[in-house]
């Protein structure tokens, strides 16, 4: 835990090479070969500010928060509460008591779905969602449709990869509840139009959520602006912890949901007959939090402020073109999406006579990580007509000499499966 | 990492001791009031305990006022301290009265940890008295 | 991340001064007076080696598991698997797929109710539980009766702090479907009698869930031998990171349940029309894991172990009886329970005219950490005729000289208070 | 602090490439089997592929067998080879195949990552014989 680890990063401007500084597993040889990490859609890699942050608190400070009094239950409160501030700020919610703290954007969906959306839908109430969705903003609310009868609705993604506005206007109707959609999508990244979507959900009455799981690591978000009653993203995305990720909601909506999971720390009292509930954001936070993780995900959005959302998203933009640029010259590959609106830098792609997963597995040799599979976006997949694809995606230390590493490596592999 | 815990009823002056453990032990304006117009009663989520305020009011003024419920020294010498500043005073004045003027007139450093304690008579009048759902100095939180 | 932190514990005996040194925070000054931290029912303190092997997985091999073949998502998901084999192991489970990795207790005891509960529970089928439950083994109980219709009953505390067996006997009936009991008292430190009720329990049919959060972490368990259903406990009491826990399941009944919470990675397959599911345990960690936190518990697991449960439990006995003595013998101090029966080093008590926010304010003074409040057990508490207390919850890191230093404090407190 | 990755395409001998290269491009006994008794489809969880293997039985003996699906190079190659091993053999045998016999006959070596990808014919034809559950050598998990 030396004083070195915990150097800030610059204030101005964007130095990828002082950037990688931070992350010493990109150090880390794979085969004989530097790691190129491009699954950062799946998982981003960590800072060493973000771990220091953690470790502080667990050799330094840790102790339960909430109803403790001494030094250490302070220390940590403060910090604990503190990360959500931080949250708060990050995306401009109005009161950080909007921001919960749960495990991944799965649960927080999940939370919609379970809280929300079974003390508001009814049998024949009408919920919308993308076919370009995660699993995580389809089965929960299959979930409901086979437990209180609602209808679930997809808006079609055209064949070029985006999303079929003017079916969306008509699937979106006074029927409807609620309008699920994903910011950016996870397969494609699509940066799908959400004032488009949102507009058609105010018109009908009906709540707007967002899955920002893959759009606010990448991109300044404001929810305030975006105008959602919702949205979910998940720590492990954004340079922050595993187990920890949050929900924003408005705070109308919140004070009047029902609970989700229901323990300690989320009770004002209990008796034999009767519970009543704690006060905003603790009433969504069941049990003991999880302190070193929020402590942490406040790290890692202090991390991505110093650099600036705006810059990051500046050079991810220039990397992911010149990746498309090339990615595009080999030939054999297929590449879904990127045709037409905004995309982040993730590239699914195939090639031709290889099986993806044994393309990820040989690209591995080549210290290349990528993922392959479904992605947890089996209706989008088979809507273009794939069941697994490669995905490479980027994040804010990647180079373009490993855009370059990693199209050498895909000519190798061609070679070798004689494709 | 965060300011050190102010939150130290041992670092208190002595004399301001004694001021709070006087309350603390014979606090003002304790018991029932019958005849109230007022009676509301909530909890301190942080630690469960229950503090009731009743009010006798006429033309818009607080003829008596009176608290019951257990508590730390801090709550039960905040309500004390409350219920003396209000008697007599105009019923609009609860309204007025912030988290700042509470803490104020407590005299000694609160901290995070105690800050409910400190704030419970206060958030009981609001509520009993014009409904106020947050904790003062939440409103805008 | 210097190689002096990775040193292990030894393998025989209980040298505490040893086991200190692995836990930095120990050396803290708390206003100018040495740490005793006596608040490890809430959550214990963290050896390095705890931290340190969470250090490694974020700066070295960090990776999102399941469907990634490249190098890091294999290192990250095989060090995954053996924490839920780890864990298996240490309370002897039958098969590591036993094993659900959730956020803390509170989510293991919302989960058996949401699932098995919702679908196996009819209006007018009795839950029992014990008046000695944690909230978290209550309130959820309380949601399933608000929404289904179920009964839910009490087997009640006699006033010296232990369960009332013969009352349990009429309790549990034949129209009792679940019993769930803590295994150890947070409050009262009691050990509960687990194969009386457990007997009980089968002789009615039911279900025998036990929330072993405060057990576990002192006393060597082995759930075959309990021969329990669910099994519950935090990771945080027992040296491992926040943000994780665990859920002992018989695996035919983990097999029949529905999922808990849904989404990607718990899923087989998701269309439009309908989802399948993953294998156990994946089947309910539904999104991303908390995979550094699971690596974490099994690194604490290690650690325990590694000094041996019974070595631990032994000299937490000897550490408790001494402090059991000290504190009888202070004037004005009410203790709760302890009176019969076996318990664990958790003391719960009331200083006369001292009210116990008060005293663990006053305690911190002198760097002597308590809790103090209702510990989120608000029906015992009113059962034995209080509205909350001082507790001091001891670990294997703390000493017969901090028993000392307490006892001296208490006196110091009352001299303030005039008590 | 874990063995090294073995899943490694690329230290595959150069010839036994060319072998799986093979099965994975004219996989042996691949299609539909009209007229077949047992017919049993089910999907790798790791990667969503599906596959299909049919048999035709008399007298408790394998006459025909045949796989179809999408998949990679390794569950390609292993059901080519399985059905190779199998046909004209009782149907019992289907019973004592463990997970390493399957494993020597594909002849590379095999990480946890594509474990299941070398073990999908052998569990979708255990599970289409008599029902196995579970993945073949997870029976005792
Ligand atoms: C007996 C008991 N059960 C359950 C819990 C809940 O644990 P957690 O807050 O980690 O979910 C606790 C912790 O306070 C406990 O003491
Ligand atoms: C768009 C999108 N939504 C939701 C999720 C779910 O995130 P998590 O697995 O962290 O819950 C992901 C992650 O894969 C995602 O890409
Ligand atoms: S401790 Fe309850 S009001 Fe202060
Ligand atoms: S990748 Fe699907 S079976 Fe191998």
């Amino acid at each position: 835990m030396s004083e070195s680890l915990l150097r800030t990063v610059p204030a101005e401007g964007f130095d990828v090479a002082r950037v990688r500084m931070d992350f010493p597993i990109l150090q880390r040889r794979i085969h004989d070969h530097p790691l190129v990490y491009l699954d950062n859609a799946a998982t981003t890699q960590r800072p060493l500010q973000m771990v220091e942050a953690m470790n502080r608190y667990y050799l330094e400070y840790n102790a339960n928060i909430h109803r403790a009094i001494h030094t250490l239950g302070y220390e940590s409160t403060v910090a604990y509460e503190e990360a959500h501030k931080k949250v708060a700020r990050f995306i401009n919610a109005r009161s950080w008591r909007e921001i919960l703290f749960v495990r991944n954007a799965t649960e927080a969906l999940n939370l919609v779905a379970m809280t929300w959306g079974k003390a508001n839908l009814r049998a024949g109430d009408e919920v919308v969602v993308s076919l370009m969705e995660h699993h995580s903003n389809i089965v929960p609310w299959q979930m409901l449709r086979d437990s209180l009868g609602i209808i679930l609705k997809f808006i079609p993604v055209t064949s070029d990869g985006v999303l079929d506005l003017e079916a969306a206007d008509r699937l979106i109707t006074p029927k409807t509840k609620l309008v699920g959609l994903v910011h950016a999508s996870n397969v494609l990244g699509a940066i799908n139009p959400v004032s488009e979507i949102r507009d058609l959900a105010r018109r009908a009455g009906a709540l707007f959520v967002l899955d920002g799981a893959q759009s606010v690591p990448h991109m300044a978000v404001d929810v305030q602006a975006l105008d959602c009653d919702f949205f979910a993203a998940s720590g492990h995305k954004m340079l922050g912890p595993t187990g920890i990720g949050f929900l924003y909601g408005k705070k109308s909506l919140l004070q009047t949901m029902p609970p989700f999971l229901t323990g300690g720390d989320m009770i004002a009292t209990v008796s034999q007959e009767a519970s009543t509930w704690n006060e905003l954001p603790w009433k969504f936070e069941a049990g003991t939090s999880a302190v070193a993780e929020g402590i942490g995900l406040g790290a890692a959005v202090d991390y991505l402020t110093t650099l600036g959302m705006d810059n990051i998203y500046q050079y991810e933009k220039e990397l992911g073109d010149y990746a498309l640029q090339r990615l595009r010259n080999v030939s054999g590959l297929k590449l879904y999406g990127h045709e037409r609106g905004e995309s982040l830098a993730v590239f699914s792609f195939n090639l031709e006579g290889i099986h993806p997963h044994d393309g990820a597995n040989a690209l591995d040799r080549f210290g290349i990580a990528v993922r392959s599979g479904h992605h947890c976006a089996q209706p989008l997949m088979n809507r273009l007509g794939m069941d697994n694809t490669l995905r490479a995606s980027f994040y804010l230390y990647n180079t373009k000499a490993e855009v370059d590493l990693l199209v050498d490596a895909l000519g190798e592999i061609k070679k070798l499966f004689r494709a | 990492m965060t300011a050190p815990n102010p939150n130290d009823l041992l670092d208190v002056d002595p004399l301001m001791m004694d001021v709070l453990l006087d309350h603390y032990k014979h606090p003002h304006n304790f018991g029932a009031l019958p005849g109230a117009d007022i009676v509301h009663a909530e909890g301190n989520p942080s630690c469960g305990d229950q503090m009731e305020i009743a009010l006798k009011t006429k033309d818009g003024t607080i003829e008596d006022i009176r608290f019951q419920g257990k508590g730390c020294i801090i709550s039960q010498a905040a309500a004390s301290i409350l219920t003396d500043m209000m008697k007599g005073e105009r019923l609009d004045r609860v309204r007025e009265l912030t988290k700042d003027d509470m803490l104020e007139n407590i005299g000694i450093p609160i901290g995070p940890m105690r800050l409910k304690c400190a704030l419970l008579a206060l958030k009981v009048l609001k509520a009993g008295v014009y409904g106020q759902a947050e904790w003062p100095g939440e409103e805008d939180d």
